[in-house]
């Protein structure tokens, strides 16, 4: 069980046929054009059956189709909304201070029953680098990393200023990745 | 003007200024050339257009907010920068040997993973740039693939933000090791058709034998590390010399050149992917069960119920965020195989939670600086294939 | 010296009417659906060989028939792009440029048989607008003309990329067209004839084609033809990744157009020349020239059988072409480019020697024959 | 105390400052003056062999040392032959911050040289093109200077329009 230094084959021979490139030209259609005429067939096939399964190309036409992330994937960061309707943040700030690029302002404010609550959170998109550190720091599972990966980028820098109203989701839209966190993050392999 | 056809024929010396926005540099490096017709007289390299303070931003935060800028480094290999920082924190912390067996293997697996994508990128760019489009998408697919397996396990592609001090930011996925099966079948026939289309033929064989070629001696000199430098003939590969990791209980073979020169990069970087598929398959066999994170209260973050059940949980939680890991006074310098070369971490801690100084050594710096030696006297065309080997990521060249 | 036989001199409107719907032909053939068209042609296939799709998203009313109308967009981006002429530049000549690259390779297509001969009510139709003695030569002649627009236009742009394009471009294409000529002075030594419209018609039996006369002559003519192109692997030129586009790298709009158009022509004109030289023309194998009329005039009566065979054999010579184009194509997009100094190396020390060789075998078995 | 450091104590007596040994890297604090002899012996003594520069850095102990200590020229070193590491550090101070280039001992010195300059401004004598590397011309001050304040704005340069 140990590595070993191996040299590698340089002196790669070439035949006669190989030296006068015609074989390599050869060789070479013969690979992409095993491609083309591969892709062309299941391509023709998808447009007759309507499937896009049965096309062998792995490229996803994008807005029509969407690509199946994993549920590990990092989108957005999203604020959560209790079944209450109330913020399930209670302005303590940690993502605050844990956000690298300190894109996360918070004001708190507390409620009447004595609960806190942010009275405005401001995350700027156009700074988050979407590390998810702000989910991790988060005691409360009140900041999540969704994953809405769409309508991310703006022309005017001011317009992804995301203020607390377009950040709340209700919780059940988060659900998986909040089931994610419980599990993958922090459940028994984690102590 | 030693050159004696030079005195006959009086030519001009022409003088060519090389990107940034050039074809071939991708942005972030410009080569000021003096040229003799097409041959290299002369050749200055500028880099530092990516730079983006990455010291000073580790300065700032606190341990664990570097992990962020880590992967930034090396873009294409980011899981490779994250773990290559745990290892200098964890054992500037001495807890270095607490680290679970399964963090170790994961940590392994994904270091690997991003050795593969690292090369598939750099070699498939090299062809692209050498007029070989075809073979570049036949790797790049391959590499979109390794980037899948990691995106499920990281989150993200490319900042993977993956590694926390002491332990991991979560478990593998259900059905990894099928997944990596599956990419991995696929992944051999892109390897061989790869392979078909370039290494035997004879126009790629051309452009890259005996171009851009450093001696043994010089490469040394010049701080040559990675496959470039075992390309050179020099054995040397971290996982080897100081095996760290899981790396001293897996088998595999490290590639090793003879003269040097860009075809022997290519195909140590080719066989290197090969080796990286022996080594997670071994780390999946070998795989242990068991936690993920370090069982210390004062470095890794509880869960949400801890949190929210245990007082004392709470407590270290906001203590780790918001004051950062306490690491103690002391420095280090942890050397690890990233897929350009040595990534070494260099670490000085005041005491407290903020690095006093956070220093990453690059691989690809010391690489770059060797462009003028290695393009003098070749023609302006070799400069393309050398500069695709030496594989320069703007990322962790800038810093 | 000269053959005037091709001039309308006996019933002189029906000959001006023939020579006309020729040109219009072959002129809409070229600019109307090969110029555009091979641009997605070329854009499809390469995405289809490296596992993409390909453009596909410009659409009239829903409809992106496959692409196709990008080659709409196309046309209308580089109508309306700002025509850039840098600070320093020659104008007149940095205009100049793209006509000259453009107009040869047009013209080069009048002496090659898209068809034979066929009568049509008593007037003798000869499917070439031309029908040089000298066609070959008249081929070559034109085909050099071109190095000067691409010469041109990288001296005139006043960059160092395009001066080291232009370098190149007139390097590589004085080297290549000495090999080219000379690579295909065995077909002209076997056919005995520099006329192709008799070289077509010598290729009539399918086992007298040129492919199976001259093999070598076969692969050495198509690599000088790639060089002549300028496509990969030979693309030094407008090596993308060494001098960003080459010679053209300070052309915009529709001047950058015409380059671009100029490549693909002469690409259709390689893959002609190719067809009319190595693979039998018009002629479908094992199927005479007269046998196709006879039996279509037995189908059809004489004179519709003749239209009917007419419209068969110039089917088959573009099938033919096309065939070919997507094959020059493939190569194209399979291969790595050479260095420049070892694209001349090909030239002078491999393709040259063989070539002469090649004449040599040939003259040797003619005379063995004989 | 490690073996290299025992090695390196014999050999040049009081030139070694301090050294001490951490987590397993050696470290020797070497004084400024005698700098490119001890490096030179590092890289040829048959017992030391360190053909690799791995790493030139510096840090600035701002405040937590005296003024004439404050930044520190950090060499990592690396021996091919004997697989050994050897941590080299030498004293630089805040009002003469020049020391010595090591670019004859290796080659590969030069571009991290020139990256200390340009992050620290620490010069180096004898170094054949000490600019700025990573930072452009214009750049005012030493960004890795501890008195670097992080949120620093740079003047604007380039053409007037």
């Amino acid at each position: 069980m140990v590595a070993n230094y191996k040299k590698v084959n340089r002196g790669v021979t070439l035949t006669f046929w190989e030296r006068i490139y015609v074989m390599e030209v050869m060789r070479g259609i013969i690979i992409t054009g095993r491609h083309f005429i591969r892709n062309w067939v299941s391509t023709i096939r998808s447009y007759v059956s309507g499937n896009p399964a049965d096309r062998g190309i792995p490229t996803i036409y994008y807005p029509e189709e969407k690509p199946l992330l994993p549920e590990a994937y990092r989108g957005r960061p999203m604020l959560v909304r209790a079944v209450d309707g109330k913020e399930k943040c209670v302005a303590c700030g940690l993502c605050e201070v844990a956000c690298p690029p300190k894109c996360i302002t918070i004001v708190g404010a507390m409620r009447p029953d004595g609960t806190r609550y942010p009275e405005t959170y401001t995350l700027d998109g156009a700074v988050c680098i979407f590390c998810g550190l702000c989910e991790e720091a988060c005691p409360e599972e009140a900041i999540v990393m969704s994953p809405n990966y769409e309508g991310l980028a703006e022309y005017d820098r001011g317009l992804m200023l995301y203020d607390k109203e377009a950040l709340l989701v209700p919780e059940e839209k988060l659900q998986g990745r909040l089931d994610y966190i419980r599990r993958r993050m922090f459940n028994k392999c984690n102590y | 003007m030693e050159n004696r056809h030079q005195l006959d024929l009086n030519t001009e010396l022409m003088v060519l200024n090389m990107g940034p926005s050039h074809p071939a540099t991708h942005g972030t490096v410009r080569f000021f050339i003096k040229l003799d017709g097409e041959k290299i007289i002369h050749m200055e390299t500028e880099i530092g257009y990516l730079h983006r303070a990455f010291e000073k931003h580790c300065e700032d935060g606190t341990w664990s907010k570097a992990f962020p800028y880590t992967d930034r480094l090396n873009y294409n290999s980011a899981p490779q920068n994250n773990v290559a920082y745990a290892l200098a924190v964890e054992k500037l912390m001495g807890m270095a040997d607490k680290v679970p067996a399964r963090t170790v293997y994961i940590r392994t697996i994904m270091c690997e993973l991003s050795r593969m994508a690292d090369h598939y990128t750099n070699l498939g760019a090299a062809t692209l740039e050498l007029g070989a489009l075809t073979a570049f998408l036949y790797f790049v697919e391959a590499r979109e693939l390794t980037w899948d397996l990691i995106e499920s396990v990281c989150g993200a592609r490319l900042t993977s933000n993956y590694v926390r001090i002491g332990g991991l930011a979560s478990d593998l996925p259900e059905g990894f090791a099928g997944k990596v099966k599956e990419v991995f079948a696929k992944n051999r026939v892109f390897w061989d058709e790869f392979d078909k289309l370039l290494t035997k033929n004879r126009i790629f064989l051309d452009r890259m034998r005996d171009t851009g070629a450093i001696s043994r001696d010089d490469a040394i000199a010049y701080a040559f590390t990675g496959p470039c430098l075992r390309a050179a003939g020099v054995e040397y590969d971290v996982r080897k010399a100081s095996p760290y990791l899981a790396y001293g209980n897996v088998d595999f073979d490290i590639p090793v050149g003879t003269t040097g020169d860009n075809f022997d990069r290519y195909l140590v970087r080719m066989e290197e992917i090969r080796q990286s598929e022996r080594i997670i398959e071994q780390c999946l066999a070998q795989m242990p069960s068991g936690p993920i994170n370090i069982n210390d209260a004062a470095v890794r973050n509880p869960s949400k119920e801890e949190v929210k059940s245990n007082m004392a949980s709470m407590i270290f939680h906001f203590k780790n965020t918001i004051e950062g890991i306490q690491v103690p006074k002391g420095e280090v310098y942890v050397p690890t195989e990233g897929s350009n070369g040595e990534v070494g971490f260099y670490l000085v801690s005041q005491g407290g939670g903020k690095p006093w100084k956070c220093r990453v050594r690059p691989p690809c710096f010391a690489l770059t600086q060797a462009m003028g030696h290695m393009c003098k006297g070749s023609f302006l065309a070799d400069i393309i294939p050398t500069f695709d080997m030496i594989n320069l990521i703007g990322g962790e060249c800038d810093r | 010296m000269f053959d005037y036989t091709y001039l309308p001199a006996p019933n002189l409107i029906p000959s001006i009417v023939e020579m006309m719907l020729k040109i219009v032909f072959i002129f809409s053939m070229n600019m109307g659906v090969f110029a555009p068209l091979l641009g997605w042609v070329e854009r499809k296939q390469s995405a289809l060989m490296q596992d993409r799709i390909g453009a596909n998203r410009a659409e009239i009313f829903g409809f992106t028939v496959f692409g196709l109308l990008h080659t709409v967009t196309d046309a209308i981006k580089l109508l309306t792009k700002e025509d850039f002429i840098p600070r320093g530049a020659d104008r007149p000549l940095h205009y100049l440029a793209p006509f000259i690259a453009v107009v040869p390779s047009l013209v080069a297509f009048a002496v090659i048989p898209f068809g034979g001969k066929y009568m049509l009510w008593g007037h003798e139709v000869n499917l070439v607008i031309a029908d040089l003695n000298v066609g070959m030569l008249y081929v070559f002649a034109v085909a050099s003309l071109a190095t000067y627009g691409a010469v041109i236009a990288g001296w005139a742009s006043n960059n160092s990329w395009s001066m080291l394009g232009s370098m190149r471009v007139g390097a590589q294409m004085l080297s290549y067209e000495v090999a080219m000529g000379l690579t295909l002075v065995g077909i002209f030594m076997v056919y005995g004839s520099l006329q192709l419209t008799t070289i077509g018609m010598a290729q009539e039996n399918f086992f007298h084609w040129g492919i199976f006369l001259q093999p070598l002559g076969f692969i050495l003519f198509i690599a000088c033809a790639l060089a002549e192109n300028k496509r990969t692997p030979f693309d030094m030129p407008e090596a993308e990744s060494e001098l960003i586009a080459g010679y053209f790298t300070e052309y915009s709009g529709l001047k950058f157009a015409m380059f671009w158009m100029a490549e693909f022509l002469e690409m259709v004109t390689i893959a002609a020349v190719l067809v009319a030289l190595f693979f039998g023309g018009w002629h479908i194998p094992f199927i005479t020239h007269q046998g196709l009329i006879a039996a279509m005039g037995y189908l059809f009566g004489a004179n519709f059988g003749a239209i009917a065979a007419m419209i068969i054999h110039v089917a088959v010579f573009w099938l033919k072409v096309v065939v070919w184009i997507m094959i020059l194509m493939l190569i194209r997009w399979s291969l790595p480019r050479f260095r420049f100094d070892q694209v001349m190396k090909l030239g002078w020390k491999i393709v040259l020697p063989l070539a002469l060789a090649n004449i040599f075998i040939t003259g040797l078995v003619l005379l063995a024959v004989r | 105390m490690g073996r290299l450091i025992d090695l390196c104590k014999r050999k040049l007596g009081d030139t070694v400052l301090s050294a001490h040994e951490q987590h397993g890297d050696e470290t020797v604090v070497i004084r400024k003056d005698a700098l490119l002899t001890v490096l030179r012996w590092l890289r040829d003594d048959d017992a030391m062999k360190f053909d690799f520069m791995m790493d030139l850095t510096a840090v600035d102990y701002l405040g937590t040392r005296a003024r004439s200590e404050r930044f520190e020229v950090v060499y990592h070193l690396f021996s091919l032959k004997n697989n050994h590491r050897l941590r080299v550090k030498t004293l630089v101070a805040d009002d003469d911050p020049v020391t010595e280039s090591v670019v004859t001992v290796w080659v590969a010195a030069n571009w991290f040289e020139r990256e200390v300059w340009d992050m620290y401004g620490i010069i180096f004598k004898g170094h054949p093109n000490m600019k700025r590397i990573l930072l452009y011309e214009e750049f005012e001050g030493h960004p890795l200077r501890k008195d670097y304040n992080i949120r620093k704005r740079q003047p604007l340069i380039g053409p007037e329009n």
